[in-house]
């Protein structure tokens, strides 16, 4: 009964949190001048200006602008992307697609290489692997991506000339369809090994460079999670059943360390979110990130809108899910309120 | 003990691992991506509508490719060649009425466009009149609109001009601009059709034209791909186009030389990157047209200034001020260092390669320390120093241009500050846009033109475009002799008396200087060296390439 | 009645005494643990070695005129390679002197750490303070301010308001107080909630102290110690984020800031020009590391939990 | 110093145990010295104080300290198990006389000498453990069967795969399951048909096993609670499960640390009865740590009293209440609780257990005995005879080397 008004407060609180992003968004935005700088030029006549300006509603009061943004995302138009040079609807799920593909093979990785490399630290506390794995996870943290992307993409693509970049081959790419945008799908359901293959290949380095920190960020918590596990007492009560060190560690310790790593999730996929940033600029992978920088830089703000209001969105949606399970996993949780 | 002591100890060192690192990036020998040419682009555009692209932006590019203009400039030389017209109208060939008001252009026969309609005079007046009748503040309609008095389809095959004053550049600045491209009235009209003053949504992400080339398709943020047309009326191009886009400069330069990419767009400041690179051929000849420049503004508003800035509103009325700003700064420090030593210097405006250039006019092109400063001695800013901002585009050859001002005018003298506002691209155009503008001084390019009058007229004229928004006539030591000279320099037909009289400008305007203007940037470009028929011409929009041309 | 009150009173000026030195012996337990772990001790002494440096630039470099966090531009020495005579960590693109970036770069760094971390965590803690020590509406609203502000991801928020005021480093410093405060809001808070239960803030109460003496002295301490965490924590992250600010284009031109020289240098990586961008960058990693490696002995020692049974 | 009533071997002597603990203070002699007997078939009590190394004694048992930063300093602790009745399985029967026991066939091991799979092999099988809070010794995400299943699988899979009416030479998958060591691809393995309908008769003979271990403790509806998971039940209930499972597989020594002191006065005494009850009925013996005295007197046949790493005083139940030698034992009992004092507290004694790093060689209660005398202060006492079956480690009842001797009058401040 708990949980359920724990979930019921928390769906109640999701709505009021989006409405304040999209006002901090729109507020942040309006601060910033023009959001139609990128159309316009000095030859420009005042009326012409105007014009432009009217185009987008800009002469209203602003909250209206408010009300209007509002209203249009609610019937699906998020505005002009200047950058794309498109409805920023119909680009959108493209890029998301790429950057999701990006994000969740990055996610993937470190998941399983966090919890593995955790585990392993955990069980062997205050030992060599420990303290290795413990490098690892810190050097993670403090790793400037954009640099450990550009030092891998000097060693495998410009001098050693085997990792790719971009996101496919452009006529590998042509000769599949495209149902889903994520290619690694679409080249399983087209039943054409090269094609995955080939996505998978441009999807190595990039992966890396993203899941290097993620995995830094999911170790370094299952390792406290397992060490905190092996502490307590039914470990031992396992242990003196009788049990093999293998099995008390991953049936008991492990099992368990996984719940509260449950919460790092949530962490970890903000994370890969925001590197997906400077990931795609450096590997020119065509997603949500790399068209994010560039409509900052040339003040796309109907893009940068989306981004912010649809990132956030999911940061909490994820966040939301991440929480809800591990109310529902970890029983001490209920037991203990 | 000296900083220098250690120092040499830590150079040693590094100088031997600097050696071990900086290996050569290994060739590519064999020819990559055999049919295909992969273009990688400065620009994502910003669309592909003819009638919405703006000067100098990445659409044009594509635009050139697909499109075809009535008329055309040809690689070799800057002189016009029919294209969808099949000849260049002149008064001798009857093209042109005697009084220079009517032009008549006979069209091609049996040309299609991409989707298989055919081309007639409807198409080209269609398209001119789209172009006018929408008039996006943001594309070019004003250089058909300025001139164009009325179109008139003459007959399937014939279509004629009426301009509202003669002009002698109509030919030259109108016709072979991309917003006269002739786009497929049917698609237009299945597609949305002409609304005032709205884009159009299809026509910005799609292309149906008569060019070599069919557009295929464009993954915004990755790259555009465009098919030959084998239907094309001319000769066939050979290649299939890939234009990536939006990659950073080094990606580019990187591209190259691996091998993916064959040809990139580069500004000078890459090209040492790429030279003596083997499979890599580096094209650098003659100046681009658009002198690298920063603006004095006489024209500030009250208040309007940034914070930070000292100086009075009127602060560039002052000439010597102006003149001492260009005595001042280290034009061989910007042209050696981030234009590499491709440009040339020429602080004013009638660039290089263009009518009515005279060499023996004095150019700032040295800096001068000494001049600078008795200058700004004489004008009392001297002891009490001053700071100032500029405002500039971020990334480019404009900020780097702007920081070697900064450097100059801070060493000549402490108290002098210059703070450079490198912003993005859509805060400049905005603040650029603006009119009066509320910087003392910022930093861009011209945009090119063939005459000089129309850099007279932009850039000099006490009425003209930023005469007016600077508040020329507020500073010029004699406003009303500086027009005179321009408007009769604009109607006087004697190449020799005109030459005197941009000869007579130049000079005057050295002493009286509006600009400053860094340098004028060399025409470069770099592709692979399987790249066959490799030609530029700094007419064609940027990047300057016609792919059609290329084999490999 | 005055009986139970005089030994509340006895017993709260005890506990508040015994809380103090609780306090210190836990302190000096903390500084013992963390010299304990050689991780902490080298995070430290990389610490000190860039605060030394930040601290005497001017006197290891000669600083630049008339703006010192300028790079000195030699337009005449570009692109050189380390060991050039001068140059001894080569030069960029734009002619600066590498070994000078690396240099006041580190001061640079602090200033941003500095001022970020500093006015953050003062904004944080009153906030948080007052949320947790006013409760009701007021706790209200300024958490779900506080939920609003940590629904959008802090690179991205960061990235959109530095976007917004365009570039610079003062805009980078500006956008990421605007992000981290509310950390430190959240932790104030609850620290604050936690605090305000313990007997000794009930004893203080019972004696009549008044709300801003029990805060000053009873609660304020306690909380200093997640607080330090956090702010050794962002010290480090503070200048991986503006780094990653500056990457991707929001920095100003030509500043003596390792972001930028990253930014800069980056563009010639691919012509074997490897030197300027790879030392700054390494010594972000390096500060970012150090920063990380100090907070987690820090947490480590102060987390009852580690110590051994 | 055996018991004559007994005669028989006991099941586990403690001989010098020493474990040290590394700690940033230094090395904590935690148990410094410790030997004693637990005799086959009785409940020997260990009682002493928070801290004093009691739970650390019980737990070398079975080898459960940490390893970093426990040291087994040293000394031994043999185990004399018992061979298993092959007739009745340890249930007992005629054959054993009803002892469940094949008579002839104990083998005495030293538990900190064999290798880590032999001590495997005993834990949970031959010695049992319960610990102090069933709610922590409890898995919390395993559903209360799946955990004793696991004794079981460990120490019963002959026993399982017969029950379940398999062939005793199953090999393969099957076995791996029935003894919990899957290897990859088990999984899939057991999904095939046939192995999955032997998978389920595994499964209902392990649900029977384990029902019939839960109804050993009296639980309500045996079968119902295996579903359920710990947080689910009541701490009695909880005790209950973690007897069952001590108990599953019939251990000759069962280590009960302090398993009452997270209960309830009234639940610590059914509980406590169980104990006993099963005790007597299984002649298992029993090391029952706790630091109450009067719980310690109601179960214990004899009594150890620990202090500070050490056994201070050793004997019979009875002659150790009746006439308690050691002044900590006196001071124990003095304080012992009664009804309304909270328990756990041992008031009357001044002062605390002292830090046990490097300790001097002196007495260790020196500091908090009423009646410390100058030798005291530089002579460790040892354990001796006071009398027949009561050993006491204090300089009152056996001089000191010096010849000194402090008496109970006096007392010094």
């Amino acid at each position: 009964m708990q949980l359920r008004d724990y979930i019921l407060r928390r769906l109640m609180v999701l709505p009021v949190l989006i409405i304040g992003v999209s006002i901090v968004v729109f507020t942040l935005t309006r601060i910033g001048g023009s959001p139609v700088g990128i159309y316009l030029s000095h030859e420009m006549t005042p009326d012409e200006v105007a014009e432009i300006e009217a185009r987008f509603n800009l002469d209203k009061p602003v909250w209206v602008q408010y009300i209007y943004w509002i209203r249009g995302i609610a019937m699906g138009d998020f505005g002009w992307s200047g950058v794309a040079a498109a409805p920023v609807a119909d680009v959108f799920p493209l890029k998301l697609a790429a950057t999701m593909e990006l994000a969740f093979a990055s996610g993937l990785v470190a998941l399983f290489l966090g919890i593995a490399l955790g585990t392993y630290a955990g069980a062997r506390r205050n030992r060599l692997p420990d303290h290795l794995t413990r490098i690892v996870a810190v050097s993670g943290a403090s790793l400037p991506q954009f640099w450990f992307g550009i030092l891998l993409l000097i060693i495998f693509w410009a001098h050693i000339g085997i990792a790719p970049i971009g996101r496919s081959d452009a006529a590998i790419f042509a000769s599949i369809a495209h149902p889903t945008g994520l290619y690694t799908i679409d080249a399983i359901l087209a039943g054409s090994p090269t094609a995955l293959w080939d996505a998978i290949w441009h999807l190595v380095l990039p992966s890396i460079t993203l899941g290097y920190g993620a995995t830094a960020i999911v170790a370094r918590m299952m390792r406290s999670a397992l060490v905190e596990e092996l502490q307590q007492d039914y470990v031992d009560a396992a242990r003196a059943k009788g049990l093999a060190e293998r099995i008390v560690l991953k049936r008991h310790a492990r099992r368990n360390a996984l719940v509260p790593t449950v919460t790092v999730i949530g962490l970890t996929f903000g994370f890969l979110l925001q590197g997906t940033i400077t990931v795609e600029i450096i590997y020119r992978w065509p997603g949500l990130g790399r068209w994010m920088a560039d409509s900052v830089l040339r003040g796309d703000q109907a893009t940068l809108m989306t981004y912010v209001l649809f990132t956030s969105v999911l940061f909490l949606v994820v966040n939301l899910i991440v929480d809800l399970v591990y109310a529902n996993l970890d029983r001490r949780v209920t037991l203990g309120k | 003990m000296t900083t220098t002591g250690w120092r040499n100890g830590l150079q040693a060192g590094i100088a031997a691992l600097a050696l071990a690192l900086a290996v050569p990036l290994a060739a590519t020998a064999q020819v990559n991506n055999p049919g295909l040419l992969v273009h990688a682009a400065d620009d994502e555009p910003t669309t592909l509508d003819p009638a919405q692209v703006e000067p100098g932006e990445g659409g044009e590019t594509v635009i050139l490719q697909v499109y075809d203009r009535l008329l055309d400039i040809g690689p070799a030389s800057p002189e016009l060649i029919p294209s969808l017209a099949v000849a260049v109208p002149s008064v001798e060939n009857g093209g042109i009425s005697s009084d220079g008001m009517t032009y008549t252009f006979m069209l091609r026969e049996g040309v299609t466009f991409h989707d298989g309609t055919a081309f007639t005079a409807d198409d080209v007046k269609y398209s001119w009149d789209r172009a006018m009748t929408m008039d996006l503040p943001e594309g070019n309609a004003g250089a058909l609109s300025d001139v164009v008095a009325s179109t008139e389809v003459v007959d399937d095959m014939t279509f004629r001009a009426t301009l509202s004053e003669p002009s002698a550049s109509f030919l030259n600045s109108a016709v072979v601009s991309m917003v006269a491209s002739i786009v497929s009235q049917d698609a237009v009209e299945a597609n949305g059709g002409v609304e005032a003053g709205t884009p159009n949504p299809f026509m910005a992400g799609n292309m149906v034209g008569t060019g070599p080339y069919k557009f295929v398709a464009w993954n915004r943020n990755e790259n555009i791909q465009l098919e030959v047309n084998d239907d094309y009326w001319g000769e066939n191009a050979k290649l299939d186009v890939r234009i990536e886009i939006g990659g950073d400069p080094d990606v580019r330069v990187l591209g190259l030389r691996a091998g993916e990419f064959d040809t990139i767009e580069t500004d000078p400041s890459f090209i040492a990157d790429l030279e003596g690179v083997e499979g890599v051929t580096v094209y650098s000849g003659g100046l681009l047209l658009e002198p690298l420049h920063i603006g004095f503004n006489l024209n500030i508003p009250e208040g309007a200034l940034p914070s930070e800035d000292t100086i009075p509103v009127d602060f560039f009325h002052d000439p010597r001020i102006r003149q001492a700003f260009n005595h001042a700064f280290d034009y061989e420090a910007f042209l050696n260092g981030p234009l590499a030593g491709f440009g040339a210097f020429n602080a004013h405006y009638t660039p290089i390669g263009i009518f009515g250039h005279d060499p023996n006019a004095p150019v700032y092109s040295r800096q001068n320390y000494a001049e600078a400063e008795r200058l700004f001695r004489e004008a009392g800013v001297w002891d009490e120093g001053f700071t100032v901002s500029v405002i500039t585009e971020e990334g480019n050859l404009f900020a780097l241009m702007c920081l070697v001002l900064k450097d100059s005018i801070e060493r000549l003298n402490p108290k002098f500050r210059i703070n450079v506002l490198a912003v993005a691209e859509s805060v400049f155009d905005d603040a650029h846009a603006q009119n009066p503008l509320e910087y003392a001084m910022w930093a861009k390019n011209a945009d090119p033109a063939a005459d000089p009058n129309f850099y007279m007229q932009a850039y000099q004229h006490p009425d003209g475009e930023w005469g007016e928004v600077h508040g020329f006539a507020n500073g010029y030591r004699d406003a009303e002799r500086v027009a005179s000279l321009i408007d009769q320099a604009a109607v006087e037909l004697d190449p020799a008396k005109r030459a005197a009289l941009y000869s007579e400008l130049q000079t005057m305007l050295y002493e009286d200087p509006m600009w400053l203007i860094g340098a004028q940037e060399g025409v470069v470009s770099a592709h692979r060296d399987w790249l066959m028929g490799f030609a530029m011409q700094p007419l064609w929009p940027r990047p300057s390439l016609k792919f059609a041309f290329f084999d490999k | 009645m005055t009986d139970v009150q005089q030994t509340r009173i006895a017993a709260g000026a005890m506990t508040a005494d015994t809380a103090f030195r609780v306090r210190m012996r836990r302190l000096f337990g903390v500084l013992q643990g963390m010299a304990s772990n050689p991780a902490t001790v080298i995070g430290l002494v990389v610490i000190a070695l860039m605060l030394v440096m930040a601290i005497f630039a001017p006197w290891i470099l000669e600083p630049n005129s008339p703006d010192p966090y300028q790079m000195p531009r030699d337009w005449g020495a570009v692109r050189k390679p380390p060991g050039t005579p001068g140059h001894p960590l080569g030069t960029t693109n734009e002619g600066g002197d590498v070994l000078y970036g690396v240099i006041w770069g580190s001061r640079t760094s602090l200033q941003l750490s500095l001022m970020v971390v500093g006015s953050t965590m003062i904004v944080g803690t009153i906030v948080g303070s007052i949320a947790g020590l006013v409760g009701g509406w007021v706790d209200e609203v300024l958490m779900r301010l506080v939920d609003v502000f940590l629904s959008i991801p802090e690179l991205i928020f960061a990235l959109a308001i530095a976007a917004v005021l365009g570039p610079s480093f003062g805009n980078i410093i500006l956008a990421l107080a605007v992000v981290l405060w509310v950390k430190y809001a959240r932790i104030m808070r609850a620290q604050v909630l936690q605090i305000k239960q313990h007997d000794f803030v009930d004893a203080a109460r019972v004696i009549g102290d008044t709300k801003l003496n029990i805060y000053l002295r009873d609660i304020l301490p306690n909380a200093v110690t997640p607080v330090t965490v956090q702010a050794t924590l962002d010290m480090g992250n503070v200048v991986l984020i503006g780094a990653t600010l500056s990457f991707i284009g929001l920095s100003e031109a030509g500043i003596a800031e390792w972001g930028v020289l990253v930014s800069e240098g980056q563009a010639g990586i691919a012509s074997g020009r490897w030197w300027a961008s790879t030392f700054p960058g390494l010594m972000i990693f390096l500060w970012a590391l150090a920063f990380n490696l100090v907070g987690d002995g820090l947490r480590d020692a102060l987390d009852p939990r580690t110590e051994g049974r | 110093m055996l018991d004559a009533q007994h005669g028989a071997a006991p099941v586990a002597s403690v001989r010098d145990l020493k474990v040290y603990f590394q700690t940033k203070r230094g090395i904590v002699h935690a148990v410094d010295g410790v030997s004693f007997d637990i005799r086959d078939g009785e409940t020997l009590g260990l009682v002493g104080e928070t801290g004093c190394g009691k739970s650390v004694t019980g737990r070398s048992f079975l080898r459960l300290l940490p390893v970093p930063p426990g040291i087994q300093a040293g000394g031994s602790v043999m185990f004399n198990g018992h061979a298993v009745c092959a007739a009745c399985a340890g249930v007992g029967c005629g054959a054993c006389g009803s002892t469940g026991r094949q008579a002839g066939r104990d083998s005495s091991v030293d538990l900190l000498g064999i290798s880590s799979e032999d001590m495997r092999r005993i834990r949970g099988d031959r010695i049992a453990m319960i610990f102090q809070d069933p709610g922590k010794a409890l898995n919390p995400t395993l559903p209360i069967g799946a955990q004793i299943a696991e004794v079981f699988f460990q120490h019963r899979t002959e026993e399982l795969i017969a029950l379940a009416g398999l062939p005793a030479d199953t090999a393969g998958a099957i076995r791996r399951f029935a003894s919990q060591s899957p290897r990859f691809g088990d999984g899939w393995l057991l999904a095939l048909p046939g192995a999955r309908a032997q998978r389920r008769q595994v499964e209902a003979a392990l649900a029977k096993m384990v029902a019939s271990a839960l109804a050993e403790t009296q639980v309500p509806n045996p079968v119902k609670l295996m579903a359920r998971y710990p947080h689910e039940l009541s701490g009695g209930m909880r005790q209950r499960v973690m007897i069952a499972q001590a108990l599953a597989c019939n251990p000759d020594l069962l280590i009960a640390d302090e398993p009452t002191t997270a209960l309830d006065v009234t639940v610590e005494a059914r509980i406590l009865e169980l104990i006993r009850d099963l005790q007597q009925r299984r002649k298992t013996s029993v090391l029952y740590i706790s630091h109450d005295l009067s719980l310690v007197r109601r179960i214990s046949d004899r009594v150890a009293v620990m202090y500070a790493g050490r056994i201070v005083e050793i004997g019979a139940t009875a002659e150790i209440f009746a006439n308690p030698r050691h002044p900590y034992t006196r001071g124990l009992m003095a304080a012992a609780p009664s009804a309304d004092t909270p328990r756990g507290k041992l008031a009357a004694i001044r002062g605390t257990v002292p830090e046990l790093v490097d300790p001097p060689s002196a007495c260790r209660f020196l500091g908090r005995c009423p009646h410390e005398a100058g030798a005291c202060r530089s002579n460790d006492p040892a354990l001796q005879v006071v009398a027949p079956g009561h050993s006491v480690a204090c300089f009152i009842d056996h001089p000191a080397p010096s010849g000194e001797r402090p008496t109970y009058d006096r007392v010094t401040a």
